[in-house]
């Protein structure tokens, strides 16, 4: 009765995998956490198996192939399973690969803001003063302007395509996980645990690597979690003002603003082509539904007060 | 005199307070406001007070977790030589105060840095009132008793594990809890394991900083009697912080009361508990519910709330609240002197008479 | 002392919903608050003392609920001959007596304020949700004494004519509302004895009038909206104001018309808990509740409110239902007193039976392991810690920590007996049963 | 703190970081070439090569960039914006033109985004795990699933393309005639407002129907934000020690839920509408640019496709500016309702 898992005489167990795997049954026990985990390992066999699914034809597997330059978008056929959009891109193509597109926006703009925002957030908060006053002021100023205008004057700036958009999500976003990461340290550099590894003459090295950053992670990671999801979303903002990747790129914001003038049917039909409008819309909507659901779950695991007590 | 582990001299500590459109420093927080304090070799001192009185300020800067604003605390310093620097300091030749300026940087805890403060770590420790917060969440019972010992490189790693097994058999926990994580623990179990990380560099002096405030009263037991086991076994010096007079005179052998930043007296535990000098002392020890229907005893009401340590009243801090306040109360700051020319001390200007 | 009963709890059950599983916080719990008596509820965390007064006021936090056992209440010379059960009443009739005829105070003064209220806005729902009939009438009064002093006529008495009639209406409507309540919780009471199954029916109809009834006060709702009109919410406003400030002024707090109108970070300690103790006492309770209302103070203060309560208890309060885990302030404050041990009560009996020869194995090792003030040997200790009651202990719940454990314990849950007359103990020693030792 | 010192260091801190926003704006736009910053300084979009190159002699477009830079924000001192290629007309003038399109769709949506966000999260904490709570729950992780370009086309296409309803555009020819004929004044550019001031109902009514779609489009994706902190928020403020105190008053559900638990939760809600604005400019973009509504937006996105450097930094200034502005009055009315930060 002196501990809880006396009561469950669990096998000897290494406690670090013991932890995981009550985090696991925690975050499996939610339906929509298991929905947005399964969208996103979805996303991610398509987006590894893509030169299975749709083997590339150009020698840049990015290119999608299209036959003839007809404007009007063509419906499903079996050539083209998804239809086509404007100017004969095949839809299915764009899509698969476009999903390698968007891994790699997401999964690069977020890392490097990780990197970036731990090793500011940590200088501004552990050492806190003129560090942190200096790096502080400066995201500030990148706060006060709207993030896509922002963003549409950089890419303006350095020059368009899926290049640049990375670039400048990278440059636009670090100042929010400097912040969350900073406000986190700040809170666990005021606990009893640190002042004690103080007192037993520990680093500083030490402290911030053993103690404040593995309890300071937590919420920087729901927050990458739920900004792989935005940062997509702004990409394909992007693309579709037509600031992002060139036409004929397999990118799922590039491929929406093909069918922007789609939108009125042939007066026979007037959803005569729903599909182009719909479909890629639908894809980036799922994926970004995923990462969402994914870091709400994320949250709610890691939530101090959902823990133990 | 010379048995000194702790020798305190007019420590301060204040924390500014920002304001205005510059945030500008515009007053002092005066936690801890020119404190004297001994502590012997082998005694537990208990330093007792209510919330905001700077008890556990004074606390975390003797252990120099807080580097005070003035004042000298010596550490394990010949007690001669204490004074000497201390006479030096004092003196009106401006060149003997500028030696003993040079002789602190070796002496004096509060200035020490570098090599020198980390060699004192391992002398002195600190158990926290709240085990759930002294402990890091993520680590394992193991490397969190083990970290004194890792941090210095005090002991050879294939031997660490062997003396974490020892200091957990020592209050009382098994090998078996090694693996875990803190929140697998009750509190009483969680207290444990921050004494054994305090035991871990065989320390002269522990902290005990509200170390059982945290706990249920049938544990608050268990922890006092591993306490009070572990001072006689390795001859450990307590600084006993706490607000609850009767674990104090439970535990310690002294007794210091605190009062707004400064001590207002101080004595042997027994002597203070039979006859309180000081008013609020007084007020302090009838106002303790003794747990006993039989005892009906007279209580003494203090009026008011603690003062604002930003502007501690003129002259006695106490004053305001004083059953007994004379005009001299209001305008001079009475001096911790001595009663009986020993340890006996107290900061009252009436104490004779009342 | 009284010897009659103003509130009980039979059988009590709460039980906590959690995301690891059912925490069964309360294990049938029986205690009795009589007329007149300071009563004491003691134990250590997670004892389940804060979750019974919570049951008994029915204000359990999700995701608590009482899942059997009754509740009840004799606040009035007419329901003294039976009493009323209320965990079968409406949350109406709940909101009706709480804060009325039973008040409580909670442990934490600064988080049982609310941060963004001024204390008067604070204290004065207490009058607003309780005594409105006599606050409308003192104003009233005071408008009818004002205009036979000045003169007929003014355009100043004209409005004030507005006002008074409007004051009027709504005392109307309050006190249609006050008689139709009435009327139903009669009725109610009467057909709470009868068993036919048509009467279930009527009870259930009852219950759901009880839930929707409201105060009409027609015009009167539409004038509050009316920016010239809402004026004669403003002479009401002062009558409640004065007896706001009037109250702080019994409860001794200095200058309390400088008090109301601060926030509550504003004020220390003492002083917030001071403001809850006012908001509890506003109407005159019939039984004060103290959940803990010290243990976060500090120890001179800790005395100023004690006093305050003693007092309180002198003079306007019958009973006090005084729950802490510090057996010093139970000494000092308490007549009678109940043990609680993980949501079992051990033992109750009065103070000093309970301090001169406490029965129960817990009782006596909680008495041994406090700092006595002459305290000179080692503190007696019980080993182990309170347990995790998702998975409580079989049995006596005690039984994992007890020195005198028995075979029965383990295998059941002891009855609560009369030891002595008026001490009451639920352990197996003393049951008659005897299971031999484990 | 008083409130006075708090509201002059707001402002000091306000004017750093405004000079930080323009060397922001200056810094991006050095990254280009002279030959195109030089459309900032021209007049008009008659300018042959050598002209051009004279004038990047004479605005020394090439001088070292602090030069530049103080240069610069002199002319916009002296309301020297250059001149923008996608408005045709100087930058002073295609603001004027575009701004009250979209301050017309701002003023028209944002009370409403903030409103259904607050009605929302109150509902689902309210009634939390009951259906509703679910679907306002759903309601909200679609709504920033969503992309905004996406749901404005999709809109386009039930109401517009579909069922007829709903066209794009600011005003229909007819009320055009109305606004630029005789009799009309212009008095504030506000199509809805001026309406009103001439008494012509049917400006009023084409402005606000034809606003339909975006202002559904902007709130279902802005909502989602204060709606889930509000609720959130809503649902700790539940959970305080101070709901205990007023439920043990005997309030009931109305009083505990509006007076003790909504003003406390509605808090962070305050600080989150702020940032909303910013969202709302991001999606004005898009927005303006699906539903073919000639604001600052579609501006901004014309001057970005056709490198029109003078709309772009005067758009990225103009914004950053509003925005820090709005923040600013945020945070006083946040000092102002929360009693702590007005006298702590």
């Amino acid at each position: 009765m002196e501990t809880r898992t006396d009561q469950r005489q669990l096998r000897p167990m290494h406690p670090r995998l013991r932890e995981m795997l009550f985090t696991a049954k925690r975050f499996l026990r939610n339906p929509l956490s298991v929905i947005g985990l399964s969208l996103i390992v979805i996303f991610g066999v398509i987006a590894i198996l893509a030169p299975v699914l749709e083997p590339p034809t150009n020698r840049d597997p990015y290119k999608i192939p299209h036959n003839g330059y007809r404007i009007e978008p063509s419906p499903p056929s079996a050539a083209h399973p998804l239809g086509t959009t404007q100017q004969q891109y095949d839809m299915l193509y764009g899509l698969v690969w476009g999903a390698r597109s968007a891994f790699k926006i997401g999964v690069l703009v977020v890392a490097a803001n990780l990197l970036i925002g731990i090793i500011l957030g940590a200088l501004a908060g552990y050492f806190g003063g003129i560090v942190d006053e200096v790096i502080m002021r400066i995201a500030d100023i990148f706060y006060a302007i709207p993030f896509l205008v922002m963003a549409m004057a950089l890419v303006v700036a350095i020059g368009r395509g899926l290049k640049a958009v990375i670039i400048v999500l990278i440059i636009l976003e670090w100042p929010s996980y400097t912040r969350v990461i900073r406000s986190d340290i700040l809170v666990t550099r005021g606990k009893d645990f640190i002042l004690a590894a103080r007192a037993s003459g520990a680093s500083h090295l030490r402290i911030i690597f053993s103690h404040i950053l593995p309890n300071a992670m937590y919420s920087v990671l729901i927050l990458a979690s739920l900004n792989i999801g935005t940062t997509i979303l702004t990409a394909a903002a992007l693309s579709f003002l037509g600031l992002g990747s060139e036409t004929g790129t397999a990118d799922w914001g590039q491929i929406v603003s093909l069918c922007r003038n789609w939108i009125v049917g042939t007066p026979g039909n007037r959803f005569a082509y729903w599909y182009t409008v719909f479909i890629p819309g639908f894809v980036i909507s799922l994926f970004v539904l995923g990462w969402n659901l994914l870091g709400d779950a994320v949250r709610d695991v890691f939530d101090p007060r959902m823990r133990r007590r | 005199m010379h048995e000194n582990l702790i020798d305190v001299r007019d420590l301060k500590k204040y924390y500014p307070v920002t304001g205005g459109v510059f945030r500008r420093r515009i007053a002092d927080v005066k936690a801890v406001d020119g404190v004297d304090l001994a502590m012997r070799k082998g005694e537990c001192l208990g330093l007792v007070g209510e919330s905001g009185c700077g008890k556990t300020t004074l606390g975390k800067t003797i252990l120099r977790l807080q580097t005070a604003t003035a004042g000298r605390i010596y550490f394990g310093q010949d007690g001669g030589k204490v004074e000497e620097v201390e006479a030096m300091l004092h003196s009106a030749d401006a060149q003997a105060r500028a030696r003993a300026g040079a002789m602190l940087k070796g002496m004096d805890l509060n200035r020490m840095s570098g090599r020198n403060l980390l060699a004192l770590r391992q002398r002195i420790q600190i158990v926290f009132q709240d085990p759930t917060n002294s402990l890091d969440p993520r680590m394992l019972v193991k490397h969190i008793v083990a970290e004194p010992l890792t941090a210095q490189r005090l002991v050879k790693t294939r031997d660490v594990d062997a003396r974490v097994r020892e200091l957990l058999g020592i209050v009382g926990l098994t090998a078996d809890h090694l693996m875990r994580y803190p929140h697998e623990f009750s509190g009483g179990q969680r207290q444990r394991i921050a004494i054994a990380r305090a035991l871990a560099t065989n320390p002269q002096f522990i902290l005990m900083d509200e170390p059982t405030s945290a706990l249920d009263v049938s544990v608050q037991a268990q922890i006092l009697n591993l306490l009070k086991r572990l001072q006689e076994e390795f001859r450990l010096t307590y600084l006993f912080v706490t607000h609850h007079l009767l674990v104090v005179k439970y535990i310690s052998n002294r007794i210091a009361v605190m009062y707004l930043g400064r001590i207002a007296e101080m004595g042997p535990t027994a002597e203070i508990f039979a006859r309180p000098l000081h008013p609020y002392t007084k007020a302090l020890l009838s106002a303790i519910p003794v747990p006993d229907p039989e005892t009906k005893r007279e209580k003494i009401i203090l009026t008011g709330d603690v003062p604002n340590p930003i502007n501690p009243p003129a002259g006695c801090r106490f004053h305001p609240r004083c059953a007994h306040v004379r005009e001299i109360c209001r305008t001079v700051e009475p001096q911790l002197e001595s009663v009986d020319g020993g340890e006996r001390k107290v900061a009252c200007h009436r104490w004779r008479e009342l | 002392m009284g010897t009659l009963t103003l509130a009980e709890t039979q059988d009590l059950h709460t039980n906590f919903y959690t995301f690891e599983g059912v925490v069964r916080a309360l294990n049938g719990v029986n205690v009795v608050v009589q007329q007149g008596e300071t009563y004491g509820l003691v134990g250590e965390s997670g004892c389940g003392k804060s979750v019974t007064v919570r049951s008994m006021m029915r204000i359990v936090q999700a995701p608590g609920r009482i899942d059997s056992g009754r509740i009840v209440l004799f606040l009035n010379d007419q329901e003294r001959a039976r009493g009323i059960e209320i965990v079968q009443r409406t949350e109406t009739y709940m909101e009706s007596i709480r804060g009325s005829d039973i008040s409580m105070i909670f442990q934490e003064p600064g988080a049982a304020l609310n941060p963004v209220l001024s204390v008067l806005e604070q204290v004065k729902e207490s009058y607003q949700f309780h005594r409105m009939e006599q606050m409308i009438e003192e104003t009233l009064a005071a408008m009818d004494a004002e205009r036979s002093r000045r003169r007929r006529g003014s355009l100043r008495g004209a409005g004030a004519v507005i006002q008074a009639a409007l004051l009027r209406k709504e005392l109307a409507a309050t006190r249609r509302f006050d008689e139709r309540v009435r009327r139903i919780d009669n009725e109610l009471y009467q057909l709470e004895t009868s068993s036919d199954t048509r009467s279930e029916e009527r009870k259930a109809d009852l219950n759901r009038s009880r839930d929707h009834a409201r105060p009409r006060t027609g015009i009167v709702a539409v004038a509050r909206r009316i920016p010239f009109l809402r004026r004669y919410r403003r002479r009401l406003d002062a009558t409640v104001r004065a007896h706001v400030v009037e109250l702080l002024r019994t409860l001794g707090i200095p200058n309390p018309e400088n008090i109301v109108q601060r926030y509550p970070h504003e004020l220390s300690g003492g002083m917030a808990q001071r403001i809850v103790i006012a908001i509890a006492l506003a109407c005159h309770p019939t039984l004060l509740i103290a959940d803990e209302p010290t243990s976060n103070l500090d120890v001179t203060i800790q005395a100023q409110i004690v006093e305050l309560i003693k007092e309180l208890k002198r003079t306007i309060i019958s009973s006090v239902l005084f729950i802490t885990h510090d057996l010093g302030l139970v000494a000092e404050v308490c007549d009678r007193v109940t043990v609680m041990y993980a949501g079992d009560v051990s033992e109750t009996a009065t103070v000093r039976e309970l301090f001169r020869n406490p029965l129960h194995p817990y009782a006596v090792g909680l008495l041994a392991s406090v700092p006595k003030a002459e305290q000179a040997e080692e503190l007696a200790m019980i080993p182990g810690a309170v347990p995790n009651l998702i998975a409580p202990p079989t049995g006596c719940r005690f039984h994992p920590r007890c020195p005198r454990r028995m075979d029965i314990c383990v295998r059941e849950k002891p009855d609560t007996v009369e030891h002595t007359p008026g001490h009451w103990v639920a352990c197996h020693l003393y049951t008659g049963k005897d299971g031999g030792h484990a | 703190m008083s409130l006075l010192s708090y509201i002059i260091r707001r402002l000091l801190l306000m004017v750093l970081v405004l000079i930080g926003v323009s060397l922001l704006v200056f810094t991006v736009m050095m990254l280009l070439p002279p030959g195109q910053r030089v459309a900032a300084y021209v007049t008009n979009d008659r300018v042959s090569p050598a002209q051009m190159d004279a004038m990047i002699a004479k605005y020394g477009l090439n001088d070292p960039a602090p030069v530049q830079y103080f240069r610069w924000v002199r002319n916009l001192l002296h309301g020297e914006f250059g001149y923008s290629i996608t408005a045709s007309s100087p930058v002073i003038d295609g603001f004027v033109r575009f701004f009250p399109v979209t301050l017309g769709l701002v003023l028209f949506s944002a009370p409403l985004i903030i409103l259904v966000g607050i009605f929302l999260g109150t509902l689902g904490a309210v009634r939390k795990d009951t259906p509703t709570d679910h679907f306002t729950r759903v309601f909200a992780i679609v709504g920033y699933s969503l992309p905004t370009f996406w749901l404005g086309l999709l809109l386009m296409m039930i109401f517009y393309g579909f069922a007829g309803i709903f066209p794009p555009g600011t005003v229909s020819n007819d009320v055009r005639n109305i606004i630029y004929g005789e009799g009309y004044h212009q008095y504030t550019h506000l199509l809805v407002l001026d309406g009103i001031l001439n008494w012509r109902w049917q400006v009023v009514g084409d402005a606000l129907y034809r606003m339909v779609l975006p202002t559904l489009n902007l709130v279902v994706i802005n909502s989602a934000l204060i709606m889930r902190l509000m609720r959130s928020s809503m649902l700790e403020s539940l959970g305080q020690d101070y709901m205990m105190t007023a439920r043990a008053k005997g309030a009931d559900r109305k009083t505990l839920f509006r007076r003790h638990a909504r003003r406390n939760a509605m808090l962070p809600v305050i600080t989150v509408s702020g940032l909303t604005f910013a969202g709302l400019m991001g999606g004005m973009v898009i927005t303006e640019t699906i539903f073919d509504r000639k604001g600052i937006g579609w501006w901004m996105a014309q001057a970005a496709l056709q490198l029109d450097v003078a709309a772009i930094m005067f758009n990225v200034l103009f914004l950053g500016t509003i925005y820090v502005v709005i923040n600013l009055i945020v945070d006083l009315i946040y000092a102002y309702v929360d009693p702590r930060v007005r006298l702590s």
